[in-house]
This record gives C-alpha cells, structure tokens and sequence, in this order.
C-alpha cells in the first residue's frame, strides 16, 4: 500500500494535465449526467463528450446498433443539439461536477471545424479539444475527412488557426486507411498536439432474416474487444513514427489488462466507450485495475509505462 | 433516468419452463423497493468468456421487497437468441450482473379509472404488477392479451383472478379469440367504458392500439421495445421519433424517456427512416 | 426433403464451376491430409492450399499466434517447400482425392508472380488460382501489393501474361486500405476473373506479462469472427461496385448463418479459415447449415441469393 | 498424424482439486482405446456463446476403455488464464467437445531398458501411464517431478507406487529437495545406470535435460509444449526447428510431428528468432 500510495498516475496530453489516465469515449458517456448516477465523475482522467456539431442533428435512423462478436456496430450519425445548445446546458453541468472535460467536435465541411473551434475558443474550463475528423466531408464526395491527407490537414488547420490560446488539440483518426501512421504526421504537422487513436473500423451486419444490411444506414462503425488488436497496432505504429506525440488511446479497451495494452503500445491514457454499455462502472473499475498492474510490475508512475513495449524494439 | 437504478451481483432464485417462456426469480437487494410496473432490468450475457458485449433488457413481470433472502425481482424471458437461451439455461444458485430498476414506469391514476391492459407475447409481463396497483386504487380492469400462439400466451393463475376480464387472442386460434388484440379492443373499450389503455408488446400492436385509441378518444401509455445497447442512456441506439408538448418531434431515447411513453406522441414505423421535420433531421 | 433435393448449390468463380460454396481459407487446411482423416474432403466446394512461393520458406519465428477477442493473429509469414516441390508432392496427391482444387501463390516481387503464374500454367486438374497479393513487396519498402493500386495491377498483369489458357485467377485482396473497391477495380482491370475478399486485417497483441509484442513477428493478421463484419462490408462495397465480378468471400464464418451473411453481401462461395481451428469439421458443419438456411428462405439455388442484400438498395 | 483421431462430444465424469491442479475425467469412447502415453486431446473452450475461439490442448495423463459409460480419459489441469479456468469449473455432467487422441506419443523400448521419467508441474501428467508401460515391459523406472512448490508437484500415490525411486524438487524447498530437477538428474543417471530419459515439462526444464541427457550419452525424448491453434496440423503456430536425420534443420509442427520428439533433434532456445541454416530462412 505504501507502494501504491506513491505511485504517480497523473498523465498529460499536449499541455493538459490529468489526475489519471481513464477518459470515457466520444459518445459514450451520454451528456455526463447518465453516468455520475453510478459514479463520481471526478474519478475520471477526463469526460469527453459527444462529438459535437455546428447545427442539432437528429442522428441516423434505427436500427442504430448491431451487436457482433466481441463488439458492436453503431451508426448513430452525430445525433446531438448543435454547439449552442450544448455550451448553454452541458457544460456549465459538466463544469460544476468538478470533472476534467475533453470537448469534442465534428464537422461536415473545413468551415464547420473553424465555426466550432471560434465557438469553443472563448469557453472557460476545458481541457482539451479532441476534433473527430473521422467523420463523412460533405464538399468532398462524402469522404471521411481522416482518410485523405489533405482533408485531414485543412479540418485540422481549421480548428488550429480558430482555436487561439492554450487549448490542446487532440485529432482523432479513423484506422480504416491505409497507413494511419502517414495520416498521424499530416495531422501533427497542421498543428494537433496529439492524437486519438482508434475510432471505430467501417463495417457491416446483415441480417439473415430480412436479409438486408441490418443498421437503417447499411454500414457502421465496429467498436469493442473485436477491434483492440487493431487499436493497438494503430498505437504501436503511430507512436514508433512520432514518438514525442502523446496518443489518446481507446478500442475495445474493457478491464485494466486491455488498458495497460494500449499504454505499453504507446498510449498516454485511454478512453472507454463500448465497455460502460456493458457495464456503468467500467471506467472505475479499469482505472482500479489498470492502477494495481502498474503496482505490480514495479513502475513508479504511468508515465514510466507509455510505450514501455518499444524498448530495444529491433523491428 | 431512473434515480434508483443500481448495478448489482444477483443471484438466480428459480427459473421455471411456463409454455413458451421461463419465469425466472432473481434476488436483487433493495432494487425490488424500487421497482414500478414499466421499469425493466438489463443483465450482462454469456458470463466471463462471453462474445456478447452488451447486455439484455427484461421488463419487470414482478417484484417484493419480502423475499427470504431479501428482495427479489420475477422475470419472464423467451428463449429467443443466443443471450436469452444462454440466461435462461442458468440454474437456481448461478449469479450474474444486474442493473436495475431502469427507464420510465406505467403511470397510476389518481382517480379510480377504466383500465384495459392489452399485453402481446411477453409483453404481458408487466401488466399483472400494474393490475394489482390499479386495482388497490379502484380501478376497473380488463385485460386482453395475445399471441401467435397458445403456448406464448403467459397468463399465470394469480394474474388472472386479479382482473375482471381477460381475453385471449391468438394468431392460430389455438387458444381464444382467432385473430389480433387490435380486433377485440374496440369492442371492449365501448363495453367497458375504458378510459385509459395500457400496452406492452411488439411495435406493430402498439401502433395498431394507438390508432384505436385515438379514435375513441382514451388515454394510451404504452411500453416499447427498441433495440439497446447500453440502457442507461449512453449510447443513442434506441431511439424513436417523439413529438413533444412544444409540437416538435425529437429523437428520444426509449431507455431513459421509456419504454413507457404516451401512445399519442409516438411516431410510428419510422423504422429505418427518420420523420420529415425531426428536429435536426439531416 | 424433395424440397432440398431440387435445390441447386453449384457455384462459379470467374469459368470455374464447383458443386457448391464451401471452400477451405488458403492457409487454414494445411496440406489437405490433415482434414481428410476428419472428412472426404470431395465434400468441400474446393481445397484453397496454402500460398505457395517461388522459393522453400521457413517462415517467421515463433511465437506466431495470440488469441484475441472473438479472433486470433497469426504471422506464420507463408511457410513452405516452395513452388517445384509443393506441385510435385501435393498436388498430385490432392488430385487422387477428387477435390476440386484452388492453388494459392504469393510472391515478393512482381516477378515471382510471373514465375509462378508460368509454373501453373501446364499444371493439369486446377480448378483455379487465388492470387494472394496481401504480401509484401520487397521492391516496394515491404509495402504490401495489394495496399497500392499500381503495385496491385503489376501482380494481377504479371499472372494474367503468364498463366496462358482458361485457368480462371482470383485476387485475394486485404482490407487494410482507405478503399477496397478502388483496388478491386484496379486488379480487375489487369486481368483478375474474380476477387477473393478478405485477407487478414493486421493487427497487434502485446503480451502485458513480458510487456513486448507477443508475436515474435510483432504484428499479425486478424482474423475469425471479430473481423466478419469488415468482411460483410467489404463484400457488399465491392459487389456494388463490381456487380458483376465473382466474390470468394472469407474473414470470420463459422456456421451456416455467417456463411448466409456473406453471400446475400455478394459473395459467390465462402472460404472457411479460422474455424477449422477451433472445429476440424466446421466446413461440413456449414456447408449443412447453409443449405438448410437457404432452403428454409425459399431460394432454389445457391446463385439467386447472392448479394441478395443489395435489392432495392436506396442509399 | 494420429490416425486415431476423432472429434466427439464428451461428458465430465468427475472433477476433483488436486493441490494447485484438477484431476478430471471425461467420458471419450474409443479414443480411450487408441490413447498412447505423450497423446493429447484438444478442448473446445467456453461454451456456444464463448469469445475464445481456439481449442485448448491437455496431455493425456491416464486413458482406459473399462469404464462404467465406456472409453474415458483423465487430464490434470491447471487452472492458469481464462480458458483452462473456464474448463476446471464445469461439473460433473456437462458436456465439451474434444478431438483425440492426438500428435505422437512416447516410444517404448522393445528391450526392458533403466528408464528416467523427469517431470515439470502438470508435465508429470503423461509419465504415470507411461511408467506402468515400461514396467510391464520390465523396464526400472524412475522418477523426478518438480515444480515452483509442493502444491504444484502432481504425484498421486498410485503414481507413487509404480515407481522405483521417486524424487521431489521444488524451487522454494516446500517439499523434497529445493532446487530444480536437473540439479538431482545427474546424480540418478549415474548411480542408476539410467538408458533413456523421458520429460514432459516447461520448455527451459526440457532444454536443460537434453543438455544433461547428451552429456551423459544418454537417449532423450521429450513432450514439447508450443502455443497451439489448431492442435490437427493445419495452422502451422506451433512449430519449433528441429534437426532431421538429413541433418536439415526444419519448423516442424509440434502438435503432428510432436509433442514427443527426440531432445537432442530440437534447436532449443529459438523462440523469436528462426535458427540460422533452417531450410527456406528467409
Ligand atoms: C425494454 C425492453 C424490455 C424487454 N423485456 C423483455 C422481456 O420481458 N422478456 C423477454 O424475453 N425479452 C425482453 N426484451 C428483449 C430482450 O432484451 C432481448 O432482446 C431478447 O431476449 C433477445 O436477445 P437474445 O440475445 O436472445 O437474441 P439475439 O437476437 O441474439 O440478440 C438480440 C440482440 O439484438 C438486440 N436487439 C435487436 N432487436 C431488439 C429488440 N426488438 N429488442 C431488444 N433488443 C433487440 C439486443 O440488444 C441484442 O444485442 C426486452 C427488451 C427491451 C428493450
Ligand atoms: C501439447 C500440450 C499439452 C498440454 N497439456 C496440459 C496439461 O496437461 N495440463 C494443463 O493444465 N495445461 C496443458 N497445456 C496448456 C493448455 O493447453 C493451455 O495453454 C493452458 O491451460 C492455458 O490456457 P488458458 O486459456 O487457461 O490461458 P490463456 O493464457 O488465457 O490462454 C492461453 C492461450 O495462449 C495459447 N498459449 C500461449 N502459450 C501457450 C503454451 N505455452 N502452451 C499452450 N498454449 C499456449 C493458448 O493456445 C491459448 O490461446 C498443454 C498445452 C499443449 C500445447
Ligand atoms: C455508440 C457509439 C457512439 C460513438 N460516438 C462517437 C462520437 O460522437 N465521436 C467520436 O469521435 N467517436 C464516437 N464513437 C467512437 C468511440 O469514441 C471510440 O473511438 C470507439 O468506440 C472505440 O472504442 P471502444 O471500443 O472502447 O468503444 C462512438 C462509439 C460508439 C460505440
Ligand atoms: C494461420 C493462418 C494462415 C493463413 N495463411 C494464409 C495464406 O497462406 N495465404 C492467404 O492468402 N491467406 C492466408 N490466411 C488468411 C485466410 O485465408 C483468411 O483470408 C483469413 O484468415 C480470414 O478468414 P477466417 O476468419 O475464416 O480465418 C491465413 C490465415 C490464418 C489464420
Ligand atoms: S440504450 Fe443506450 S441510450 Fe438507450
Ligand atoms: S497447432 Fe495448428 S499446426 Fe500445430
């Protein structure tokens, strides 16, 4: 105990500190509220909200969900009340909780993530800004902006340019490219100060009774155990490439075991999303977990962990 | 947001084949203190090597706070897929994961009213509970419930006697009345004199008792089935399209705004759609 | 049972025809011997061998293989006696079985393609060759064929110059690309008669006790029923695009129902891979509960149900 | 190849905790029959809805056709990750599937030789039916198991009895003498003319031996442990390089052309890096 007293489990990204490193995932935490039901949201790393955007979205019709092996498919679409409303109702609740916010938001064009990043430049009490870029270009066929470098580089730009001051940028990026690590030094490059790592992986159910696509819009996005391995080689790739960047990690990640993973893998902190569906308490519990497995391998402090599986990596 | 919901270990009390259906009596602490007719339970799948990430909803058939080991909430679940076949293979003794009670509950007159329940397969769970109360407030109530078939009728003895009418429909006319609940309602709401309808089962029935309803002109809360990912109103995956007080339709989540909502304000087969003028419709 | 009597299974993959869609996953039934002590392997809709290249090859280090959620990885990195000895030993022997045979190559430089190629070309008793381009290209930074779309039509050219006469030849494609169905293009334009979807998606376990990647390889291929829904969509993207292309569809079946799910996305046969792992006769087992599945939905044959999935497609 | 091999559908007879193991016993018809000593059996892990999607291989510590429900065979299993953890706490009833008897097994001197049966943990396992052999065949048999610690050494009295000498090592000294089996091997080669060692055991105890083994020129065969994915042959994960009699080294797979294979053909110590000189290193 002794031991574990002195252990030191804050984290950073980009300029941000953080009491510890268990964050829950955009759009899987609700607006906040739905969770500090089961638990004290200041035993958070941070909450980050639901990807936010310029205008209220109604989302994406049902069925939204598929549940697949290991994992689950959804197509939510970005339901939400648009960034006025939610600087008005969410934040001001989030602030008074006393919990570390991560702010995310979404666009459909380079204009809405320079529109998102004025509106967020003046707010007070945000500690970081994570800018899901994994979202469809509506002036570029539809494409993901994360998956084409340069679409990935103006959305960045965008937010860099609008954002002023101190508020560190966090890109979150979509492994369903070809070389994410490619993608990872355009986005640094255009000024993120660190990165997401991984969004959901681009997938489909069918149903075998209808015999269609089972989601109302056909594809959706995999989360879950299924998808870790992948998470963790976007990780360990990334971070072998840009090695100073700090990684926000997260992708089936659902006890402390997955959690040290990704931190070995290159990971600063993680994010939880798929897991708190299945169980409230997840965050609490991995963070519990995570801790005493740090304890137990004889690390002082998280940081020490951070990409530990890279040493004398001759590959 | 239901205030009292908890996440517990619990354990499995007894689980008894009833026709197409097990009753199954799980232990829950004071979460039975809580427990409305409407609320329902969501319970992890498939144990510590589970491929199921996410967990399964039930409605709650019945619950006491007066068990020999304390509360306990009763369950009617059918063996439908993989999580509801590996659940109700559990023996008495096996525990699992429990989070409860979750979502809206039926609400209770404050004058004794004209009930009629109408329940569809399982659906019919969450009606005997709600009988009981309406009855302890004076309430007359008529029950109708249906099926494709005899055996997916669940109507245990106890619920019965606690009516003062029950009708039965099946598809097959293995039991009751041939055909739908939707072909028996009309007839009992002018008999009865019904003045509210309560419901619970598939989508379809609901939509067909919500245009009944309409035009008699009585009142229609129903509790709805969406899809769930997470119940406790994270994840966004079940919603339905709900007009407001303000005339505006939002998509609203059936956990946490449901799954007892008013039939009026629902629209109905929106499936795979979203309604024209949604808020934020994109 | 007059009913499942009538109904026709018989598949085609570019001008090869098979009794029915069931095949083994190139790497995943060893050398054909092994399953026959579990079945007649003339029950399979075709044997897949394992990728054969121009030269013996070791393969990687052990360890090569991690179990993950609903999945494995696995970098055996295409251990084998090389092409001279494989057709003098295994080929014939596969032959005296009756089995309809699909042989697999791969190569590290485009010329091993047409070495190969050349090397089939007077081999009797083929039913058709599955071009596995999901290698890397040493010419190429090790950047795998089937990632570029340039390096992917030098492969499918180099096969097509050299194989000479009917033997049909079927791209096996990887997923780990921005867009699978631009390169499904590509390789179809060079000369691919059919496409084999998906190869494995790469990925990364790290062992949290030696706290270092667990495959001595480092990464590994995803594959099993965590990857199927990549599978489904892929299947469905590209048989949108290429309607008219047959589809080998592979990543994650394990009974009747996943095989179902693949071809109502576009798939004209299933290859069944990681399964066999866990269950040596999961190819009968399937290839039972697809009938029955497709008998019980009133199709008449196998063929009407492909890509069933996409009638009416709105969006 | 073990051309005896089978897949079935097999019941657990019993399951007994055993010091730090379980003694369990599955019901297996003629694999039981067919089952030779270094035989394994490979077990499908955590039921219809399970997240693991491999097999799990056990060696088959004792297999007889004279049972009550016909052919069965008993395993000795660690409790240790998810999968063995799920296996050890099934009951007395359920059923798992299992392919066996497979890869080779012991070779049996046709001349009554003075055998030494060194045995790691659960590696102990295989050697107890093993021993009974070789001493029908008149063989001397003697044996030494190690382990991290007493509840870790798996030395059933049966067992005891069978053999001439039996020796107990243990890391921490918890019983017999502390130290590692190969600290007292040399000793027991010398003194009892040992001809042939069999091992069974972690991959570092078997290298150790083979060193021994070659020092005193004596025979060695050992059971091999590689991660294994298939357990049939079909994968190619649990290969190890091995020296053929061509002098060629080879990855051979350990679940076909092994477990049991001759110490002094394995290139030890090869994890991560393929030996230089192996046929097709690339
Ligand atoms: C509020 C609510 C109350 C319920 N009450 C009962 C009850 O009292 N008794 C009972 O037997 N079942 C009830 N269900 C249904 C139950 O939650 C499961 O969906 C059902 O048991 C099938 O699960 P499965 O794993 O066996 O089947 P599967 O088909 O393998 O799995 C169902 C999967 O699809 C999702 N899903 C798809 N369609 C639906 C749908 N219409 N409703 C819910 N989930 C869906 C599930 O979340 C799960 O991921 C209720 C569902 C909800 C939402
Ligand atoms: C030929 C052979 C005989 C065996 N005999 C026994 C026995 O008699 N008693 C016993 O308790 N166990 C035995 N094992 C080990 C057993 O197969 C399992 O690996 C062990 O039970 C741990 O599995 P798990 O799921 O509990 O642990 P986990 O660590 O969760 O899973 C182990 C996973 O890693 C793989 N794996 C990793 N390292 C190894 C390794 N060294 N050996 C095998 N698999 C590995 C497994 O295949 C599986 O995928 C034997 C293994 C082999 C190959
Ligand atoms: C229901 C659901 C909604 C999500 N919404 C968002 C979102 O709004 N913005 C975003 O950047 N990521 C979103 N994600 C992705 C998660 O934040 C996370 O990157 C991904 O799910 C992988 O982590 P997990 O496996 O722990 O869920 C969503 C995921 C799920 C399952
Ligand atoms: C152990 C193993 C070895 C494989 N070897 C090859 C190979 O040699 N050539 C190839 O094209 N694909 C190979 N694959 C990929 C499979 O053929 C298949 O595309 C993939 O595993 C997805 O199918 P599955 O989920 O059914 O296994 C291999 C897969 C595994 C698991
Ligand atoms: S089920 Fe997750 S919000 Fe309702
Ligand atoms: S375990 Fe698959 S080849 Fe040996």
């Amino acid at each position: 105990m002794g031991c574990k007293l002195s252990f030191d489990y804050a984290t950073a990204l980009g300029s941000a500190n953080f009491n510890n490193p268990i964050f829950t995932a955009s759009g899987c935490a609700g607006s906040g509220k739905e969770l500090s039901q089961f638990f004290d949201l200041r035993e958070l790393g941070a909450l980050v909200t639901k990807s936010i955007m310029v205008k209220p979205r109604s989302g994406r019709p049902t069925p939204r969900m598929a549940e697949t092996p290991s994992g689950m498919l959804n197509s939510i679409g970005l339901q939400g009340p648009g960034i006025d409303t939610f600087l008005e109702n969410d934040i001001p609740w989030l602030r008074e909780q006393g919990v570390a916010i991560v702010v995310s938001i979404a666009g459909e064009s380079v204009e809405d993530y320079a529109v998102l990043a004025r509106k967020m430049r003046a707010v007070p009490g945000i500690s970081a800004l994570e800018v899901n870029i994994s979202c469809p270009n509506v002036e570029n066929r539809g494409q993901v902006f994360a998956c084409n470098p340069e679409t990935a580089r103006a959305a960045i730009e965008a937010v860099r340019r609008n954002i002023g001051g101190e508020l560190p940028i966090i890109a979150k990026l979509t492994p369903d490219v070809t070389n994410i690590a490619d993608i990872a030094e355009e986005v640094v490059a255009a000024g993120a100060d660190a990165l997401a790592l991984i969004n959901t992986v681009l997938a489909m159910v069918i149903d075998t009774n209808t015999m269609r696509p089972k989601l109302a819009g056909f594809t959706g996005g995999l989360s879950g155990p299924a998808i870790r391995p992948i998470a963790v080689r976007a990780i360990y790739q990334v971070h072998a490439r840009l090695p100073h960047v700090k990684i926000l990690g997260m992708g089936g990640v659902a006890s402390g075991r997955d959690a040290l993973e990704l931190i070995l893998a290159g990971a600063s902190a993680t994010s939880i999303g798929t897991a708190t569906f299945g169980d409230p308490t997840a965050c609490i519990r991995i963070k519990e977990e995570l801790e005493a497995l740090l304890v137990e391998r004889g690390f002082n402090s998280l940081k020490e962990a951070v990409g530990y599986a890279h040493r004398e990596a001759t590959q | 947001m239901n205030k009292f919901a908890e996440q517990i270990t619990s354990e499995i009390i007894s689980n008894k084949k009833v026709g197409a259906y097990h009753h199954m009596v799980f232990s829950v602490g004071d979460i039975a203190k809580h427990a409305k007719p409407g609320n329902f339970v969501a319970i992890s799948i498939g144990g510590a090597t589970s491929s199921m990430v996410l967990r399964r909803a039930f409605a709650i058939y019945r619950a006491s706070d007066r068990g020999l080991s304390g509360g306990f909430v009763e369950l009617v679940i059918a063996p439908h897929g993989p999580g509801s076949i590996w659940l109700t293979s559990l023996a008495p003794g096996a525990t699992i994961n429990l989070v409860g009670p979750l979502g809206t509950a039926f609400g209770i007159p404050t004058e004794p009213v004209k009930a009629l329940l109408v329940g569809g397969g399982y659906g019919s769970a969450p009606l005997f509970g709600l009988s009981e109360i309406l009855k302890s407030r004076g309430c007359r109530v008529d029950m109708v419930l249906g099926a494709s078939s005899a055996m997916k009728i669940y109507a245990p003895l106890e619920g019965k006697r606690s009516v003062s009418s029950l009708t039965i429909t099946t598809d097959d006319g293995s039991v009751g009345t041939p055909g739908k609940v939707s072909d028996v309602i009309p007839n009992l709401i002018a008999n009865n004199g019904i003045e509210i309808i309560y419901s619970c089962g598939p989508m379809g029935m609901l939509e067909a008792i919500t245009k009944i309803a309409e035009e008699f002109g009585v009142m229609h809360q129903c509790a709805i089935e969406e899809s769930m990912a997470c119940g406790i109103g994270v994840c966004m995956t079940c919603v339905l399209p709900i007009k407001g007080e303000d005339g505006v339709i939002r998509m609203l989540r059936s956990c946490i705004d449901g799954p007892v909502v008013d039939g009026s304000s629902v629209i109905w087969n929106s499936k795979r759609k979203i309604p024209e003028g949604t808020w934020g419709a994109n």
